[in-house]
């Protein structure tokens, strides 16, 4: 192959800082966690480029192992929104600040 | 020009502009719908990476599962409508631009130090198919394997204890009048 | 056979004692018999130290000296203070004065304070007094000494303040002790040093190490002079005499013992028994005269403007106090000692004499309101007489052989100034005594109580005949030309050179005509009723009121000292304690407290903010280790 | 042909035990005509006591360092974290039960094995000698946090819940970018082929501390370090106090512990790069936890900042990065567990039903309304003052004077001057207790039996302050790493 | 039995805690109050033995108990006496019955008031008797808290704020103390077992480097500066004397403030004789100061217990000023004078309490007369002042006697300086006497009652030691020199010696003809 790892590993660092500004400028919850499951994907991403850079498959099966921590992670956290949503109304994080100081 | 360095030039702009997009997305439809794009090209990585099995299980999973039930909570809670982009925290905006900047910045110095942009690697033999990956998965990897299983419990738990409420009877458009209402407040907040 | 004698000389301490213990703890229940109990004790105390006294004198001249060791008091390191009890010819004749006058002002007390519901605390506190007195005057150490000084300054706090529900008599108690105790601590800084210099206080060891010129000029006159500081204070010497005229809010036998009799002379004790180290610091001795020959005419002019008969007394018990220092400034201890003996005697006559003036007119105390007492209380009028005769020094009483003796030393080592200084002195004390004795029992009555005054009851006036009779005859104790008492005190106080100067006669006919002349005039002025001196007085303003007002070293205190110390006080207790340093602490307290409510609008409720803050963490953290990585 | 390797079940048997009653739970409480908190409770604590059981049989256990294929580690060290964190748990789920039986709409069923659950997370993260298996173990607590948290529904408690899931998310796609890195840097990511890999100089430097940065990042959220720290006071705040509890004393330990096996065992060789980072962690966790606390009119917000401070303190321990650091770090998370516990049960009872009555106002004249509630809590503030003779103390004693041994001792000065701000904090409580007049009625909830259980860590944190010497043999046996 | 003598005094209160615990709400507030006495009577009685089997030839330490507590920190059960601790110990254990009987009057919470006293003798003993540094810390903190609670569950109307203030400021010193300590055990270390062992870790700071081993003395130094107090760290000792009960305040002054001076001579000298050398002139100054500035600012105090507090910072300055000396006389005086403030300013503090419970009012302004009113209070109200003024013939004047004596042979300058608190003691002291006794007595003070048979029993023994021990200091002496001169000799043997030149011993006075 001759693409240079490293590109990949640029590639996924990019998409994690993306990740990373998507949860510090959305006020959307739903958008918010969308940006975390961007970053585990640059993860991802990382894990199978490192993979391929050793040439053996323990990077995949991480990889594979993070895709269903993600799907766990994704069922408890749109249970918690929609139950904040049943609450307020709303998926706003900027309106729930009740607790504070 | 090597193929796999067209495929990779090609997509990788687009993960990255669809990323960005997805940011700046002030519908969360679209937002999602971007996202699920940057999965794709991400999957067409895996098959740069000789990960076919995963280049499957990303589209499924991903692209298909999560986000199918991302826009489904979506819809369900009707917050389809446009997010105002305004910034009320003061300096929120500039400090999170910086911050990724920076992380981006930092992880490219440790890969440039650490890899270098001009490392090559050889053509390996093993690619990450089904039963490639099988192998490990059900003997090095067996523990951790079961305990995913533990996970998926917890999360069947959640599901139950935190969705399954009787929910206040609110009609779509008494939660709409609730917004409309809030959106107002807090924009004199923000006059 | 002598020390089976002497080995009772801690009983004469110790008798006084006992009677203060008694009369403190069970006065109330003794009632009238705790002044007889207390007077018991003074009687035989007396007794005890005559019979010891004699025994001394017994013993050849050169081993005069008994030390009798109690116990150790402290015990530190080399550093010993033993309990020893020191009688040689010095103390002898204190103690004798201490007890006998003592014992008669006892006696005197027991009428004189009568009916007084507290009369047990009295006379515990009188005797108290006296053990402390006799301390002082028996410690064979400086620190034995010390405690007697502060003793007996205790002693006469109590009994200044013992009528504490008058304010004046509550003030001038601790006007005394604190003005004393002024010159008490520079004197215990003399003990450090002495401490320093000997690592001892025995007197013994410190004068037989001066002879061996353990110490330097220099040492001995600092050692010197702040032992002289707690001598000025005691002896209410010049700066420190203020305390003294205001002490007279006490009962009049306290002023009799203490401020006239006892107290007061510790300081003449003092230097007596100090006199090796004054003399080998030249300074100190001149110092000591110079203080000594200033108070003596100062405390005179004060005295000639006072118009309470006891302030009269009070400023002219300072300025012969003057006196004594003049004479051990110029070695003459025998003299002084001397001088103090008689005084002890007209001095306690006058003021109990004083005292019984009162008692008869009801406690008036102003000679203006006097006037012809001579033949409503005629013993008191008579025994005093005698008193002030002594003092005004008419030949052949004892003041006139004191006083004589200190001028004609002046006069003999050269020192014409002191000699003339000392003379007009001379001349002051006779007229104010002779304007005190004029206005008080000559003349006509100026008021009722003058003329409703009724004698006092023997246990009064017995007292007074009996000092009376010593100021008399006290003069034949020094009579002969080389003077007996000066041969007894010879080994302790040397004899002074004398040189040549006026021959005695001529001498002592310049003292009679000074002394005549002034009692002449005073009686011319005061009570020949030919003059309104009253009158005269407004003419004279304002020297008269400077006079009284003892030329207004108290108001200068007042405005130079504490004044301005008390605002130094405040301004350290409620501005430098509480505002800087409390305020500092405070302060700090209080910056933890904004920093923290600082933290609570940190803590927004944004998650977002939180996010940033894991953000920041993270890249800080990344950047950190790219640093070093 | 596939061979596959041994599994000797024994060496997980705790966590098995956990999860297999966790799930007894599930089945009663989904087929249970109504459910009832005593089944519950019953099934829940045997679980505990049985894997406590279990992991004590591991004492001894003197096979291969790893089993699972490599997975898991067998030590001392982590028996001793099973030990602690299921001890942990059962005081929890007692607790929990009178919280529920107080306020039955609160009450959920689920509560028990959701605890177990994060509990065997919990344990599992103590043993992990596997990054992955690390990173599963801190998603199965996570997870069972976040449900534990929103679980009343009450708006505070689900505010909390959305707050720490976000956050947290966030946090562990941190950690998983970090294993990933950890993986790019040396070809493996077991904890033992790390540490080879990087004092070997096959490992990949740069990288790895990429990894080190970013793990211990992760790490520090979960054990509530600044700047990592800001959910802490909203989330102890919003959720059931007994959860509170539950979550400062276990979670904290359990993220410890995993955080000295990972940095002590796989970047031992990094250890010059890692310990300056931890040290002004430390610095400024500390001044951060012991000034913010000053401010608080919330003891739930107060006790956060009190549990962000100690963390602090534990971490000046770990920067002597050696078995002394790590004893005394294991010591005061046991110390710190009994008393934050005890402390938080103080609170549930105090706050009477629900979680209404949580400002510090509620705590005047406590010592009149009810004098064993004020005691044991004066205990366990001074515990947490570190003022002897509370097990806080000894403590104290421990972290500071390992620092001082590895020569921090500039750290060790802040970390004495921040107590004093610290103790005027708890003093403040006492304050309120003993020398106000109380201005409500009399105390609000007189069951027994809860206090009984407090008994349990008060007495606790007395034994270790006077004889810690009981468990510091044991604790001197366990702060041994085998790998 | 004799054999744990220090273990049975330090803990016999707890068998009174254990009591009173046991006990429960159903003991009568009187039974409480008869238990804690009892108690602390006994307590008194078993210290007793201690000074009877007290070696006056040993300047080292005795009645030693060594027992491990925690082996594997190193921490040891380490108890040991000599001629300082003892004297110590013993003004413990003497004012806490007078303390327990001056709180008869309490009717607050009786028995928590109790456990606190009791638990506040056990810490105070405690730190006296410890010779481990660790073992030390603990009671030094601990007693902390009874204190506290004391002062603030107790004290007047700003109490909460002094029960605070007295609680960080003292925090904050042992913050330093606990550095230092855990400083010196890690060094400890390098050779085997850490240990805490006083004995052991003396030869280990000897070993230090004169820098370190300064910033070391500092750290201890801090602690016990604040508790003494010395001159700018002394803001709590006001607030925290005058809002206290008057038990309280009697511990307080009688007790706590000499923990700070006993540490001083027991930790500071003996582990960093070099320091202490090095240091010895910025403490003497520090003391001065404190000597004039406290008596400075008591003499505005309108609120006697303020003065009296004041006045302890100027008694207090002379302790450290003679221990600082390095002379014999000093070091002697120095430790004599912790007895000796401990029984004058405990009588006042007592005082003051019987003054305040009949007039209710602290305020010197609102007193007067009460000489006339009831003269025995009074009377022994003036024992006391002239106790605490320095009588001669009265305990607290050889304490400063000898100070100035010991200091003034090193310095002119100090001893002098030292010597003005004498004048100045007078002032406040009289003046502040002279408005609460003197002078015309106020209308509603009329009919006050004089001592009763319980104040006759708390004062008789205070006052009759401050008598005794005026006239007799050797019996205190005599067992504190071995000591002392122990301490004087290692930190500054140059002193070991008098610095006074021994004189030839004078020709002997004779004795009468005495052969």
């Amino acid at each position: 192959m001759r693409t240079p790892i490293a590109f990949f590993l640029v590639l996924s660092g990019i998409l994690f800082s993306v990740g990373t500004a998507g949860v510090l400028l959305r006020k959307n919850a739903l958008v918010i966690f969308m940006s975390v499951e961007l970053q585990l994907n640059a993860a991802n991403l990382a894990l199978v480029a490192f993979a391929r850079m050793h040439g053996d498959l323990q990077g995949q099966v991480l990889a594979f192992f993070s895709m269903i921590v993600a799907a766990a992670e994704v069922v408890v956290g749109l249970a918690i929104i929609v139950s904040v949503y049943r609450r307020r109304f709303s998926v706003n994080v900027d309106d729930a600040r009740e607790l504070r100081g | 020009m090597p193929l796999d360095n067209v495929v990779f030039w090609v997509f990788a702009p687009i993960a990255v502009a669809s990323a960005i997009g997805m940011l700046f997305m002030r519908n969360a439809v679209h937002a999602a719908l971007f996202l699920i794009v940057d999965f794709m090209c991400i999957s067409v990585m895996y098959l740069l990476l000789d990960a076919p099995f995963l280049f499957a299980v990303q589209i499924i999973v991903y692209a298909g599962a999560i986000m199918v039930l991302f826009l489904f909570v979506i819809m369900l809670l009707g917050v389809d409508r446009h997010e105002d982009l305004r910034e009320r925290l003061r300096g929120q905006r500039i400090a999170g631009l910086a911050l990724a900047a920076g992380a981006a910045l930092e992880i490219g110095l440790a890969v440039r130090a650490g890899i270098g942009f001009s490392r090559h690697v050889p053509p390996s033999a093993l690619s990450g198919t089904a039963e490639a990956l099988a192998k490990p998965l059900f003997t090095t990897y067996f523990f951790p394997f079961e305990v995913t299983s533990v996970l998926l419990i917890v999360a069947a738990i959640a599901a139950m204890v935190l969705a399954q409420r009787k929910a206040k009877a609110v009609t779509l458009a008494e939660a709409n009048a609730r917004n409309a209402e809030r959106d107002a407040r807090l924009r004199d907040a923000t006059k | 056979m002598t020390q089976t004698v002497f080995r009772f000389l801690w009983l004469i301490p110790a008798l006084p004692l006992a009677g203060a213990a008694v009369n403190l703890f069970f006065g109330k229940r003794l009632g009238k018999l705790s002044g007889v109990l207390a007077s018991a004790t003074m009687g035989v105390a007396f007794v005890l130290s005559a019979v010891l006294v004699k025994e001394l004198v017994s013993l050849p001249a050169e081993g005069r000296l008994v030390v009798r060791h109690l116990f150790d008091w402290i015990k530190v390191g080399n550093f010993t203070v033993a309990a020893d009890l020191r009688l040689d010819q010095v103390s002898a004749i204190m103690i004798l004065v201490v007890t006998g006058v003592g014992s008669l002002i006892h006696v005197y007390a027991i009428g004189y304070m009568d009916g007084d519901p507290r009369v047990g605390r009295f006379f515990a506190y009188l005797n108290l007094f006296v053990f402390f007195m006799l301390m002082l005057v028996l410690g064979e150490n400086l620190l034995l000494l010390y405690l007697g000084w502060e003793g007996v300054g205790l002693c006469s706090y109590l009994l200044i303040g013992f009528w504490f529900d008058r304010p004046e008599a509550a003030l001038a108690a601790k006007k005394a002790f604190i003005t004393t105790r002024i010159g008490d601590t520079l004197m215990l800084v003399g003990l450090a040093l002495i401490v320093a210099k000997f690592g001892t206080l025995d007197f013994t060891a410190i004068f037989n190490s001066t002879a061996a010129g353990a110490i330097t000029k220099g040492a001995a006159t600092a050692i010197a002079l702040l032992l002289f500081a707690g001598a000025i204070g005691k002896s209410a010497q010049v700066p420190l005499h203020v305390w003294l005229p205001d002490a007279m809010a006490g009962p009049t036998p306290v002023s009799a013992l203490i401020h006239a009799a006892t107290m007061v002379t510790a300081g003449v004790y003092l230097v007596v028994r100090m006199h090796p180290i004054f003399e080998l610091s030249g300074v100190a001795m001149t110092v000591v005269l110079v203080v000594g020959l200033v108070t003596a005419i100062f405390a005179g002019t004060c005295a000639f403007g006072q118009d309470d008969i006891k302030r009269v007394l009070a400023y002219s018990t300072v300025s012969q106090l003057g006196f004594m220092f003049m004479a051990v400034g110029m070695r003459a201890y025998a003299a002084a000692l001397f001088m103090l003996v008689a005084h002890a005697f007209y001095k306690a006559l006058m003021f109990l004499g004083a005292g019984s003036v009162m008692h008869g007119t009801h406690d008036a105390t102003d000679m203006k309101t006097f006037g012809g007492l001579r033949k409503t209380m005629p013993i008191t009028a008579f025994t005093f007489l005698i008193g002030a005769a002594a003092q005004a020094g008419v030949p052949p009483l004892a003041g006139f052989f004191a006083k004589d003796a200190i001028l004609e030393i002046a006069n003999h080592t050269g020192r014409i100034a002191v000699y003339v200084l000392g003379t007009f002195a001379a001349l002051l004390s006779a007229a104010y005594i002779g304007r005190l004795v004029f206005l008080t029992f000559f003349g006509e009555p100026r008021s009722q109580e003058a003329e409703h005054a009724h004698e006092s009851p023997p246990v009064m006036w017995v007292p007074l005949a009996v000092l009376a009779v010593g100021a008399a005859f006290a003069g034949w104790l020094n009579f002969t030309p080389e003077g007996r008492l000066a041969g007894f005190l010879e080994p302790v106080a040397g004899r002074v050179p004398t040189g040549p100067g006026l021959t005695v006669p001529v001498m002592d006919a310049i003292a009679v005509a000074v002394t005549l002349g002034a009692l002449i005039a005073t009686w011319y002025v005061f009570a020949s009723g030919k003059i309104d001196w009253l009158a005269m007085r407004e003419r004279l303003q304002p020297i008269p009121r400077m006079l009284q007002n003892g030329w207004y070293v108290d108001k200068a205190y007042q405005t130079v000292f504490v004044e301005p110390g008390r605002t130094f006080a405040g301004i350290t207790a409620f501005v430098v304690d509480l505002k800087i340093i409390d305020g500092l602490v405070n302060a700090i307290g209080a910056g933890v407290k904004r920093l923290a409510s600082a933290g609570r609008h940190l803590q927004t409720g944004y998650v977002r903010n939180y996010a940033l803050g894991l953000g920041v963490g993270l890249v800080a953290l990344l950047f950190w280790a790219g640093v070093r990585g | 042909m596939i061979k596959t390797p041994v599994f000797d079940v024994w060496t997980i048997l705790p966590e098995v035990f956990l999860g297999g009653f966790a799930i007894l739970g599930l089945l009663y409480e989904a087929f249970a005509p109504r459910s009832d908190r005593r089944v519950h409770l019953l099934l829940a604590i045997s679980g505990t006591f049985a894997s406590a059981a279990a992991a004590y049989a591991l004492w001894t256990y003197s096979g291969p360092p790893t089993a699972m294929a490599g997975m898991v580690n067998v030590d001392r060290f982590s028996v001793f974290g099973r030990l602690l964190l299921v001890s942990i748990a059962a005081i929890s789920l007692l607790l929990g039960t009178h919280y529920f039986s107080r306020d039955t709409k609160l009450y959920r069923g689920e509560f028990y094995p959701l605890v177990l659950f994060a509990t065997m997370g919990m344990t599992l993260i103590t043993a992990a000698a596997d990054l992955i298996v690390v990173f599963l173990a801190l998603e199965i607590l996570s997870l069972s946090l976040y449900v534990l948290t929103g679980m009343t529904g009450r708006r505070g408690s689900n505010e909390a819940a959305m707050k720490y899931f976000l956050l947290g998310a966030f946090s562990s796609a941190v950690f998983l970018y970090g294993i990933a890195m950890a993986y790019g840097a040396v070809d493996s990511t077991s904890l033992a082929a790390l540490a080879h890999g990087l004092s070997g100089q096959t490992g990949n430097q740069s990288i790895a501390l990429l990894a080190v940065v970013l793990l211990l990042a992760g790490f520090s959220f979960k054990a509530a370090l600044v700047p990592f720290h800001m959910w802490t006071p909203d989330v102890y705040q919003g959720a059931p106090t007994p959860v509170t509890g539950f979550m400062s004393a276990a979670t904290k330990a359990a993220a410890f512990l995993a955080l000295i096996r990972v940095f002590d065992v796989a970047f031992q060789p990094l250890t010059w790069n890692w310990v300056p980072l931890i040290w002004v962690i430390a610095a400024v966790t500390m001044v951060v936890g012991a000034v913010f606390a000053v401010a608080q009119s919330d003891i739930k917000r107060m006790l956060a900042y009190s549990s962000i401070l100690n963390a602090g303190y534990i971490l000046v321990g770990l920067t002597a990065a050696n078995s002394v650091g790590i004893r005394a770090g294991m010591f005061y998370l046991v110390a710190y567990a009994a008393t934050s516990v005890g402390a938080f049960g103080v609170v549930m009872l105090v706050s009477a039903r629900g979680d209404e009555l949580t400002s510090l106002d509620t705590y005047r004249g406590l010592a009149r309304r009810s004098p064993f509630l004020a005691a044991i809590m004066t205990l366990f503030l001074l515990s947490l003052a570190g003022i002897p003779p509370a097990a806080g103390f000894i403590a104290k004693v421990e972290v500071f004077s390992a620092a001082l041994h590895a020569g921090n001792w500039s750290l060790v000065l802040i970390g004495a001057i921040t107590s004093v701000v610290a103790a005027f904090v708890y003093l403040r409580v006492v304050v309120l207790m003993y020398m106000e007049e109380p201005d409500g009625d009399g105390e609000r909830d007189t069951a027994v039996w809860p206090r009984a259980v407090l008994a349990i860590p008060a007495l606790g944190v007395l034994v270790l302050g006077v004889v810690p010497g009981v468990i510091l043999k044991a604790i001197d046996a366990a702060s041994v790493l085998r790998w | 039995m004799t054999a744990h003598i220090l273990t049975i005094t330090t803990f016999l209160p707890l068998a009174g805690v254990i009591v009173l615990l046991g006990g429960g709400r159903n003991l009568s507030d009187q039974i409480t109050k008869l238990i804690a006495f009892l108690t602390t009577v006994a307590t008194f009685v078993a210290s007793l033995v201690i000074v009877g089997r007290f070696d006056t030839a040993v300047s080292g330490f005795q009645m030693v108990e060594h027992a491990a507590w925690v082996k594997s920190i190193g921490l040891s059960y380490l108890l040991g006496i000599d001629g300082i601790s003892l004297w110590m110990v013993l003004l413990t254990t003497f004012l806490m019955p007078l303390a327990v009987l001056a709180s008869w009057r309490i009717e607050k919470d009786v028995r928590r008031y109790m456990l606190a006293m009791l638990i506040l003798e056990i810490s105070v003993v405690g730190s006296f008797v410890a010779l481990d540094l660790l073992l030390f810390f603990i009671f030094f903190e601990a007693l902390l808290v009874p204190m506290y609670l004391l002062i603030g569950g107790w004290g007047g109307e700003r109490r909460v704020y002094a029960a605070v203030k007295f609680f960080l400021f003292t925090m904050a010193g042992s913050a330093f103390l606990l550095l230092a300590i855990l400083f010196l055990y890690s060094k400890s270390g390098a050779s085997g077992q850490a240990t805490f062992d006083l004995r052991s870790l003396v030869s280990v700071a000897g070993g230090l480097s004169a820098g370190t081993a300064r910033w070391l003395f500092m750290g201890f130094f801090v602690a016990f500066a604040v508790k003494v107090p010395l001159f700018p760290l002394h803001t709590w000792l006001a607030d925290a004397h005058t809002e206290a009960p008057t038990a309280g305040s009697v511990l307080l002054a009688g007790v706590l403030l000499k923990v700070g001076a006993y540490g001083l001579i027991r930790f500071n000298l003996a582990l960093f004789p070099e320091a202490a050398k090095y240091f010895a002139t910025f403490v003497s100054v520090l003391a001065v100061i404190g000597i004039i500035y406290g008596a400075v600012c008591a003499i505005m105090q309108t609120d006697i217990k303020r003065l009296v507090a004041y006045s302890s910072v100027s008694h207090l300055g002379f302790v450290v000023l003679g221990i600082f000396a390095f002379t014999r006389q000093g070091m002697t005086g120095g430790v004599l004078q912790m007895v000796n403030h401990g029984l004058a300013t405990g009588a006042l503090f007592l005082l003051v309490g019987m003054v305040y419970d009949r007039t209710h009012t602290r305020q010197l302004g609102e007193l007067g007369g009460l000489a006339g009113v009831t003269p025995w209070l009074a009377g022994a109200f003036l024992f006391a002042v002239f106790a605490s003024v320095g009588l001669p013939g009265l305990n607290s004047f050889i304490g400063e006697f000898l100070v100035i004596v010991g200091t003034f042979s090193v310095s002119h300058w100090f001893g002098s300086l030292a010597a003005i608190a004498v004048i100045l003691a007078a002032i406040y002291l009289l003046w502040s006497y002279q408005r609460l006794a003197y002078g015309p007595v106020h209308e509603e003070h009329r009919a006050l009652p004089d001592v009763s048979v319980r104040e006759v029993a708390i004062l008789a023994p205070i006052l009759g030691l401050i008598l005794v021990f005026g006239v007799a200091p050797r019996l205190l002496t005599d067992k504190i020199q071995p000591t002392t001169n122990a301490v004087v000799a290692r930190v500054h043997p140059a002193h070991a010696q008098d610095a006074a030149p021994v004189l030839p011993p004078a020709a002997a006075p004779a004795e009468g003809s005495a052969p």
